[in-house]
């Protein structure tokens, strides 16, 4: 690559405390990596993991899940569900060979702006790190 | 080892109940060193029925493999019981399955039966050639083999599948009638597989992945025999939304397996029979030991062993590890 | 199911004055989005939500026939509402809309123009790829139940009980202690103003206790809630006061006969004043009716009192006494809810170097309030170091002020201003100067903080009025010797020059804190904290005294601290909410609620397990004459978090509006690398 | 045509010789065979009994692109791919062969389907015959046999050392020539014909065919087959490893908004094969399909096409997991057909 790999992460945020906190990071103009695109879903309970899975299938080069601190959860427990799935689906896609680094998660709490933006710095930093995702990306060119 | 006569019997003796609509056990194979599985529905057929170190496959498969057929309007869904012959692993799938409500503990009839370990198909093939052997027996650590006539003893762990020596079930955890007396558990998981191929770094390991999943021809083989697999619609096959795609390459088999196992973990019980159906020798397994590992150290939670138990995902605790978690 | 015409998309990209159009190139994204399948329209405006701006999107709706609306502007959760307000105005269903989060996460966020305006381009895409999936849902009512609960009776739950029962409507008033009034009962004077405390308040209490419409509940505590917006049940457990609540005359004389009468240190008193085992908090106490402290009282804890039984029993004439007596519990049904369970003071053990555990004249600014209330244990007289009998004692000479004690204050983790103490240091010198007028008087500040209306003006008196302000931040305070005089090791920031100044009554101005207990609250309420350990509002501009749970409104210090005006404020500002409710009578559930595909569930009922609101459960399904278990959503339970779809196995349980295959093309989209 | 031979040490050379060649020869990987594109001569081994993937996905790729197209987009051109490319299978087994020609049938039938008849007239089949056939082999009792040279264009022995090479058609005497074989002698010849004489010895299984194609349909509501189908799995092992299945399923695929039409596998043993939008599906249970897998091949498809679509190669017997063994459903079927001969 003659210029710098920039990797595209994709961010499943709930909407109540993760989303606010990123929203709140953009109100307060913390300036972050343009990497990271984001879809909101309501909570973190709501990511099937498979959702991280597909994401890398796509081509993502790295995925995150974000949610409200634990005891937190607008909908009490959602992201302890979603918790226990992410440390299971960590470990799957390591074993299979991908670089853990491409797959994170974190708690942001709506008034967590500042931790929103380190997040992404993060994650995106992992992601360089772990270089381009094309293990099992799906290839158009092979069609 | 079970005395055959009994195991007849007894079966004979749940068939000609009226509350009992099939068994399901083990017969003679036509070759080779792997019985068949069979369905019987009426007492005369019970003399086809055994039990040996060949009834490898897992009979709890097969209770939600029958098809619900449509019942005609005015008549009565045939709700009569099925009895299941199985082993202390393939018991396991029956615990799991009723955690799962997959039916009600009235509805099977469990005949259990203490196992010392069933051959492996394949070791047995590079041992003995593409045979069909006479007699096979277990005695102590010993295999005895009759293979063209002549009687041949091995090793147990030359012969036996790798998930026999290191069972920790060899008694059914569940079962109505017990066929036979209760063996010693001669065995523990350490899990040292696991623990032997997490020492590879990521590129060591998709490099041996890429080349697994090349192979694999998607015949959903290694889904359909497993007892957990019952979904009314499985979401591989799925066409809205369509997760994976039909279509083989590398990308959609390794999504294909991720899915598959992602969608045991906290369910297999290790039976293993994904791995020995697999027409293309995948090392299925191996994932779902990871899983099965990380499991019972993250959540200390062992699936198939306790009826009454909570699904591993869809319970939590407050106290669960965040290692990774920023 | 999209309906049989296919879609036609319009995008509408907002410049949002310059907040995106500075960053993003608008226009680019506008040809990009028009070459999109499914796109009829795309268009940019300066305002997307300004009227004109809706008004394109009406107008496009009805020529172009649109059925799929994509606007790209700011954050869903700032107009989402008013934007799915605009489609049902021209006729199309509301959740035909998808927002496109350009500003708070794309312009606002990214320096680099060019890749902001790359993934402006993706995230546009991405709401094109859902859009194309979108479904119609139907916005479904329930009737309010015209009843509100308030729970904390300080002069927040008050003042919002009063203007809900004034118009008309049905209150629960919980409070914890045995009477209501809160912390501003247990004020002197208040500023700027210096009205009496008590004067303003106690009239305000009685109404509370006798107004037609509002139960009352002191000495309570709200143990369970349940239900939704319009439709709570809440349990309430009355704990015994082992004094007949009705027999009760409030006479007192059970208390004069108490054995163990000014032995136990007063709550009310913070704790420098006495009470008994049986007690009245304070004397204007609302309901005036006597508590036995069962933590304390004899015949309670070791079951015998004096030899001939307790004496307050023999005493009381009514024979309100009842040692029997049992908590009771009360189960309500309310439509809305108003939190006001305010806050703690700092607690100064947390700052050992300002000596306060081991000396009796360094004292809180809440204690110096007691110390110097007509009602409190002095009579209002600054008098220390009195014995238990309450002889002897001394009136300082030398006092001193310390502001920000555990605020602003990184080393004990509050690192908000607490807002009140610049101003009652300022009144409670002013109250010192006015009763011991040759007492010299020191205040240590780090700055002055007098923004409130009268502030200014009121602290420039109490200089004028021979008050010294030293800007400086002690570091310690210890007693010299053994008479009571106190060091105070501080430096004189303004002049460079330490000093180590002596005084014989410290008062330190502590911060306000959220309640200790505030855990309780929370999880019976699922409220969240911001980073101050404050409960959190739905939104810091807009939705001040709103939570993220519909129905359960804000008042008072238990958001933040305040002073009195203000808490009076925004406790009319929670009513009102309430009443908007309530007044309505009807309010919108949510329309983004899990559905089941019967024919795909295998009934294993990892769905119902999951539910956090127990929406799911199931039922029976005749499967072409089968029977078989499968799963049904309770609509108006679920909350649509969508738990339940992340532990399916086959996805036979989707959350409305992110069904797997609504998200799915938005993954395909984001997903490749540009 | 010619008698040729070249020493086995030779084979990386004889491969590599054939540059104007695709060629798709035996590659091992653990105990699985399968027929991949040569790359490295070295990865090929004729030290296996029979490949686990059948060569007809050579022809009948698993996944194959018909066409693209943008979502929206109204031109579109199909693609066909491999047109024009040489092609040479090394190692062929006879049967494989066989099938061959006999799914030809299909692609031909109503129209020729240029997927699979550009690969099949560019491809040259170099056959390799059995010395040692499986245990479940059964080849000759369908027309073939372990030297048959049915559908080949040439055929190899393997002579120890040597490998014995006889040309069968002008493309396999092309073949020869272009891998620079050296000629062979009636000794060489004498040997093979000998080792194929041994080995049509060693099939230990066998089915008379007779009769089977016109009495199954009578058979189609009998109880019987329920004693196979009531194990099945509905995997597609029987099917995908057949040599001679060719259904295949067409979808389309998305990515984002590009997608493509592709045809893959199917078989008739899962449950979606036959499923109606309505959700009715004609062959709800798994006796059904299992009847169908059978009859098609010994009774629909000789109907149509005077050939059973079959060629003993034993593949849907050595891999079924739970032993449904064709030959004992074929065996079973004539006693069933007896009993109802009786009680009609």
């Amino acid at each position: 690559m003659s210029e710098e790999f920039e990797p595209n992460i994709v961010a499943f945020l709930c909407n109540w405390c993760s989303y606010a906190g990123a929203d709140l990071a953009g109100t307060s103009r913390m300036h972050y990596l343009p990497n990271v695109k984001i879809i909101r879903v309501m909570c973190s309970g709501r990511v099937n993991p498979l959702f991280l899975l597909n994401a890398l299938q796509q081509g993502a080069d790295g995925v995150l899940i974000s949610g409200c601190h634990p005891g937190d959860c607008h909908y009490l427990e959602g992201n302890y569900y979603a918790r226990r799935r992410f440390m299971l689906m960590h470990k799957l896609l390591e074993h299979v060979g991908v670089d853990p680094g491409r797959v994170n998660m974190s708690w942001v709490s709506a008034s967590e702006g500042a931790k929103f933006a380190d997040v992404v710095k993060e994650t995106v930093e992992k992601a360089k790190a772990a270089g381009p995702m094309d293990q099992f990306r799906r290839r158009q060119l092979n069609w | 080892m079970v005395d055959t006569k009994r195991l007849q019997e007894k079966a004979k003796e749940v068939l000609i109940r009226d509350d009992v609509r099939r068994l399901i056990g083990w017969k003679r194979g036509t070759y080779g060193f792997e019985a068949a599985p069979t369905v019987i529905t009426d007492a005369s057929q019970v003399d086809q029925l055994i039990f040996d170190a060949t009834c490898v496959q897992n009979p709890a498969s097969f209770i939600s493999l029958e098809e619900k057929k449509p019942v005609p309007r005015g008549a009565e869904p045939d709700t009569r019981k099925i009895a299941v012959m199985v082993k202390g692993c393939d018991s396991r799938a029956i615990v799991q399955q009723l955690v799962e409500k997959a039916y009600g503990r009235d509805d099977v009839i469990v005949l259990g039966i203490p196992c010392r370990g069933v051959i492996d198909r394949r070791k047995a093939m590079k041992m003995f050639g593409d045979v069909t052997p006479g007699n096979v027996s277990l005695n102590g650590d010993k295999v005895a083999v009759e293979v063209g006539g002549e009687k041949k003893e091995v090793e147990r762990g030359e012969l036996l599948m790798d998930k026999c020596m290191r069972c920790r079930y060899p008694n059914p955890l569940v079962s109505d009638d017990l066929l036979g007396e209760e063996v010693e558990k001669w065995a523990d998981d350490e899990f040292a597989d696991v623990d032997e191929f997490e020492k590879m770094v990521p590129e060591e390991k998709w490099k041996y992945w890429e080349e697994q999943f090349s192979k694999c021809i998607r015949c959903y083989s290694c889904r359909n025999v497993c007892p957990m697999c019952y979904c009314v619609e499985c979401v591989v096959t799925k066409m809205k939304p369509q997760w994976t795609r039909r279509s083989t390459d590398i990308s959609e088999n390794t999504a294909y397996h991720i899915q598959r196992a992602w969608h045991l973990a906290g369910r297999c019980i290790e039976c293993n029979e994904c791995q020995r159906v697999c027409p293309v020798d995948i090392p299925i397994m191996t994932l779902n030991r990871k899983l099965t590992r990380d499991v019972k150290d993250m959540f200390e939670y062992e699936p198939g062993v306790d009826a009454e138990a909570e699904p591993l995902l869809a319970c939590y605790n407050p106290q669960d590890p965040e290692e990774y978690i920023m | 199911m999209v309906e049989n015409n296919r879609p036609k998309i319009g995008v509408y990209i907002c410049h949002c004055g310059i907040n995106i159009g500075s960053v993003v190139d608008v226009p680019a994204v506008v040809e990009y989005a028009s070459k999109l399948p499914g796109v009829a329209v795309s268009r940019e405006y300066t305002y997307m939500c300004s009227d004109p701006g809706q008004n394109l999107v009406k107008d496009d709706i009805t020529n172009e026939k649109l059925n799929r609306v994509i606007v790209a502007s700011c954050s869903p959760r700032m107009h989402e509402p008013t934007f799915r307000k605009t489609l049902k105005e021209a006729g199309l269903n509301p959740y035909y809309l998808e927002m496109a989060n350009i500003r708070e996460q794309c312009s606002w966020v990214h320096e680099d123009k060019a890749k902001a305006t790359e993934k402006a381009k993706k995230l546009v895409e991405a709401a094109v790829a859902k859009a194309l999936l979108l479904e119609a849902l139907e916005e479904k009512e329930v009737d309010v139940i015209p009843s509100c609960l308030i729970i904390g009776a300080g002069i927040a739950g008050i003042q919002a009980a009063l203007d809900i029962a004034d118009a008309g409507f049905k209150v629960y008033m919980v409070e914890k202690t045995p009477s209501v009034g809160g912390r501003m009962a247990q004020l002197d004077k208040t500023f700027p103003t210096l009205d009496c405390s008590a004067c303003i308040l106690t009239p305000k209490m009685v109404d509370v206790a006798n107004h037609p419409n509002i139960e009352l509940m002191t000495y309570s505590q709200l143990e369970e809630i349940s239900g939704f917006v319009g439709n709570f049940k809440a349990k309430i457990r009355k704990k015994a006061r082992y004094v007949d609540f009705d027999t009760c005359t409030g006479c007192g004389v059970c208390a004069e006969n108490c054995r163990l009468a000014g032995r136990i240190p007063s709550e009310f008193d913070e704790k420098i004043g006495m009470r008994g085992a049986i007690y009245l908090p304070f004397p204007q106490a609302v309901p005036a009716k006597y508590t036995i402290d069962p933590q304390r009282c004899l015949q309670l804890t070791k079951g015998k009192c004096g030899k001939e039984g307790p004496a307050c029993a023999a005493a009381c004439g009514p024979g309100a006494i009842n040692f029997e007596q049992e908590d009771e519990f009360v189960e309500i049904e309310i439509g809305t809810v108003i939190v006001s369970t305010g806050y703690d003071v700092f607690d100064c053990t947390r700052k050992p170097e300002y000596g306060w555990e081991e000396n009796d004249n360094v004292l809180t600014g809440l204690e110096f309030e007691r110390l110097v209330s007509a009602s409190g244990p002095t009579g209002g007289k600054p008098i220390l170091g009195r014995d238990k009998k309450g002889e002897g004692g001394y009136e300082p000479k030398k006092v001193a002020f310390i502001h920000c004690v555990g605020s602003r204050d990184k080393s004990v983790g509050n690192e908000y201003c607490s807002r009140v103490c610049c101003m009652y240091l300022a009144k409670q010198a002013h109250l010192i100067r006015d009763k011991l007028p040759d007492a010299e008087i020191t205040v240590f500040y780090m700055d002055v903080r007098a923004f409130g209306k009268g502030f200014e003006e009121f602290y420039d008196r109490v200089r004028r009025e021979g008050v010294r302000y030293v800007r400086g931040n002690p570091s310690e305070i210890y007693r010299k010797g053994d008479d009571h005089t106190l060091i105070i090791e501080v430096e004189d920031t303004l002049t460079g020059t330490p000093m180590e100044h002596e005084a014989d009554l410290v008062v330190l101005g502590v911060g306000l804190e959220p309640r200790r207990d505030v855990r309780e609250i929370i999880d019976l309420f699922k409220l969240s904290q911001s980073t101050d350990g404050f409960f959190l509002e739905a939104h810091p501009k807009l939705r001040p005294v709103d939570t993220a749970s519909d129905g359960v409104y804000l008042a008072g210090c238990c958001q933040g601290p305040k002073d009195i005006p203000d808490t009076v404020a925004q406790a009319k500002a929670a009513s009102s909410s309430a009443l908007i409710l309530m007044a309505s009578g009807r309010v919108k559930v949510e329309a983004l609620v899990s559905v089941v595909s019967p024919d795909e569930c295998r009934g294993c009922g990892f769905c119902v397990e999951v539910c956090p609101f127990g929406a799911i459960e199931l039922v029976e399904e005749n499967r072409m004459g089968n029977i078989v278990q499968v799963a049904f959503v309770n609509e108006a339970l679920c909350k649509g978090c969508g738990s339940c779809a992340a532990a399916c196995l086959s996805g036979a349980i989707q959350p409305k509006s992110f069904k797997d295959e609504q998200i799915l093309p938005q993954i395909a989209v984001l997903g490749v690398r540009p | 045509m010619g008698d040729y031979k070249f020493a086995k040490e030779k084979l990386a050379e004889v491969l590599s010789s054939l540059k104007d060649y695709k060629v798709f020869a035996p590659v091992a990987v653990g105990d699985v065979f399968r027929f991949l594109q040569v790359d490295d001569p070295a990865k090929v081994t004729l030290e296996f009994a029979n490949s686990n993937v059948p060569p007809k996905e050579l022809m009948f790729p698993e996944t194959e692109t018909l066409f693209k197209y943008r979502l929206g987009q109204t031109d579109i051109e199909p693609e066909v791919p491999d047109a024009g490319d040489k092609r040479l299978v090394f190692g062929i087994r006879p049967c494989d062969a066989l099938a061959y020609t006999i799914v030809d049938n299909l692609y031909n039938w109503d129209f020729p389907d240029p997927y699979y008849q550009n690969r099949r007239e560019n491809t040259t089949l170099v056959g390799f015959a059995c010395a040692d056939p499986c245990s479940n082999c059964f080849c000759p009792s369908l027309g073939g046999g372990p030297a048959s040279e049915k559908g080949l264009d040439a055929i190899m022995f393997d002579m120890g050392d040597t490998m014995y090479v006889k040309t069968l058609t002008d493309k396999g005497e092309a073949f020869a020539k272009a891998a620079g074989l050296e000629s062979a002698g009636d000794a060489e010849k004498k040997a093979a014909e000998k080792q194929a004489e041994e080995a049509l010895g060693k099939i230990g299984r066998s089915i008379d065919t007779k009769g089977i194609p016109e009495h199954l349909p009578s058979l189609y509501d009998h109880p019987f087959w329920e004693q196979f189908s009531d194990r099945c799995l509905s995997c597609g092992i029987c099917t995908f490893l057949c040599p001679t299945c060719h259904c295949f399923d067409i979808q389309d695929e998305a990515e984002g908004f590009d997608a493509r039409r592709a045809r893959m596998w199917d078989t008739c043993m899962f449950s979606e094969y036959t499923l109606h939008t309505s959700g009715h599906n004609p062959r709800p249970t798994r006796k059904e399909r299992t009847r169908n897998r059978i009859s098609h091949k010994y009774s629909y498809f000789p109907e149509k096409f005077d050939v059973i679509a079959c060629v003993g190669c034993g593949r849907c017997i050595n891999y079924c997991p739970v032993n449904i063994d064709i030959l004992d459903i074929l065996e079973k079927s004539k006693q069933a057909e007896a009993k109802e001969a009786k009680t009609a």
